[in-house]
């Protein structure tokens, strides 16, 4: 590496020192070690198929070098192609070994020409493409477009899910309806008093209180539990009123009612 | 400004040359250009107004004109090919919750009055959906109903069942069946159980107006 | 849809009105208009690659000219008379120098990965620029690779083409050249002497997927 520093590439030409110490100073500005080959690339001023590898290996390491001892900060990717590099400058230096496996240090050398002549290739085709005629800069589309009129038609559609799920959901509505007493299994005394009441007249004997449960309620056990509470509660208040008589001869006995005697 | 060469330090485009330039500058501009504004981009030394007529006549019979706008000119396509600038687009939009529900309440009831709805919904039928749903040729009006006021009622149409499948309203599920598969989640009154759903759906459609609720 | 005027019921109009009909509608679109949204739009019967064949003639040398944009049509400005045109230009962003090359790697290696664009540059690329450059709608992705880990690629779009005029991807600039340098392959020609490829991949933007429309 220190007979670089002696021999370096640039050492007789100080236009290239000057340019290579500035590089340095614009690290930054490189996009990578392949940005930066190509800008050293560029310093030997010959077509990039005919480039000097070798020569190209040794300014980078010389740059590197400077790099360090200005203390310099570089990207660890920068080192790592310094490394291989001066691997490859050293099999570049020395006769080919016929056991070697592997690409021989000229393949390896022309892909790297190769990357870089690509590169700048992309380089000049970019620069191509952005000196082309652009839309809004250099050449212009309508300034006032029309537009296609739509004239919209809408077609609505449902599916049988959807009107399932319609109809679902007004009738689910209805099972949270505010609570009202549900009334549907409840014989009510009202209802117990407007039937007894017409018919009470004619009951001369003892008849069973049961009998007098209205049709349909003596089957299911809480619709009968209810009218016949109803009905009870129906004939006391009756019996109060002085309109039918009531007995019931031992405990738990039928209750039995008859129109009051006069 | 124009017929006046003479001011000029460079001579004016040829009048081919002018004509293709507001050419290019009517075309790209998003509003009518004035005369005025023509001349001032213009190299100098322009004639706007007869590179306009020039531009014109060249323009007649073709599918774009020159047409003025006021004191401005614009090109326009033109008026009989105003049909190629408009295409029907056809849309198709699920109808509103509200639109689904009364057309299930008429799928599942009818025939069934407005009131009816009404009531089973438990909100106001609007106008509009109605007569989304009768436009649609879905749903259209049944016999009056024999109760006082005598009520017109609603009935689903042929085109109703032809697209939901249907070949009947009687095949629309029943209560239980929407139930069983879980589209009814409530649990019903006690004793609506057995008298009312039993022998749904059969008699569903005979059965109205709906007693329940 | 073209050449078959015996299953239309109505005649096609005759080629002049064809064409002026074309005229209408690129002239009144900002965006290219498809071959086959023409064949929408048009009557039934309509030869619109005829049509536009003619117009692009009689548009030669104007202020305004057809422009083909892959398979679509578009008119534009004539490009001499930007000058004309310092009003109407947007300001664009600016790209970054990270950006155009990204740009042109995927415009000239299209279908191209990620890693080849990395490969290419030297370093890796940033989100932040391909994601800018898919918002532009100037590149977007292409089929997966079928190598492992079936990459994405990316291609450019036609608004990539409409920006650039170009007409399709094969008119990029130097194409020709740097594909018989070998400069778009991903290893150097073997032997630099003769290292022509004139059988390299003609078909390289067949293999790209197919435009949308």
């Amino acid at each position: 590496m220190a007979e670089d520093f002696i021999e370096g590439p640039a050492r007789d030409d100080v236009a290239e020192r000057l340019a290579a110490e500035a590089l340095i100073v614009d690290v930054d500005g490189f996009e990578g070690p392949l940005d930066l080959l190509l800008t050293l690339a560029r310093t030997q001023k010959v077509d990039l198929r005919r480039v000097s590898v070798l020569q190209l290996a040794r300014q980078y390491l010389t740059f590197v070098e400077r790099a360090r001892a200005l203390r310099i900060e570089l990207a660890a990717d920068y080192l790592v192609m310094a490394a291989w590099l001066a691997f490859l400058k050293s099999r570049l230096l020395l006769p080919p070994d016929p056991e070697e496996e592997g690409p021989s240090a000229e393949d390896l050398a022309a892909h790297l020409a190769f990357q870089l002549e690509r590169l700048e290739a992309m380089r000049t085709a970019a620069a191509r493409l952005m000196a082309r005629d652009q839309l809004g800069r250099d050449v212009f589309a309508r300034g006032e477009p029309q537009g296609l009129e739509r004239s919209r038609k809408v077609i609505w559609t449902a599916t049988l899910l959807d009107l399932m799920q319609g109809y679902a959901r007004t009738r689910t509505r209805d099972d949270f309806r505010p609570f009202v007493m549900d009334r549907q299994g409840i014989w009510t005394m009202e209802e117990a008093l407007e039937r007894l009441r017409p018919i009470i007249g004619a009951v001369g004997d003892w008849t069973d209180l049961m009998a007098f449960l209205p049709d349909g309620w003596d089957g299911d056990p809480g619709r009968r539990r209810s009218a016949t509470a109803s009905t009870f509660a129906a004939t006391l208040e009756m019996a109060k009123n002085g309109r039918l008589e009531l007995r019931q001869d031992d405990m738990f006995g039928p209750i039995r009612l008859r129109a009051a005697r006069a | 400004m124009t017929g006046a060469p003479q001011d000029s330090l460079f001579r004016a485009p040829p009048p081919a040359e002018q004509e293709r330039m507001v050419e290019a500058i009517l075309f790209a501009s998003a509003a009518p250009v004035t005369v005025g504004e023509l001349h001032a981009r213009l190299p100098h030394g322009c004639d706007a107004p007869a590179a306009l007529e020039r531009l014109a006549k060249r323009y007649e019979g073709r599918g774009i004109r020159l047409q003025r706008v006021g004191d401005a000119w614009a090109m326009r396509t033109a008026p009989d090919l105003a049909f190629l600038m408009t295409r029907e687009t056809v849309e198709t939009r699920r109808l509103s919750r509200a639109a689904i529900e009364t057309l299930a309440i008429v799928a599942y009831h009818q025939p069934v009055t407005r009131a009816e709805i009404e009531e089973i919904r438990g909100v106001s039928v609007s106008r509009g959906t109605v007569e989304q749903l009768m436009e649609m040729d879905w749903i259209k009006l049944g016999q009056r109903r024999q109760t006082p006021g005598r009520p017109v009622t609603f009935v689903v149409t042929r085109a109703f069942l032809d697209h939901f499948g249907l070949s009947s309203p009687r095949d629309l599920p029943g209560l239980k069946e929407l139930r069983a598969a879980g589209l009814l989640e409530g649990t019903p009154p006690p004793t609506e159980a057995q008298g009312v759903e039993d022998d749904a759906p059969d008699d569903m459609f005979e059965r109205s107006p709906p007693e329940e609720s």
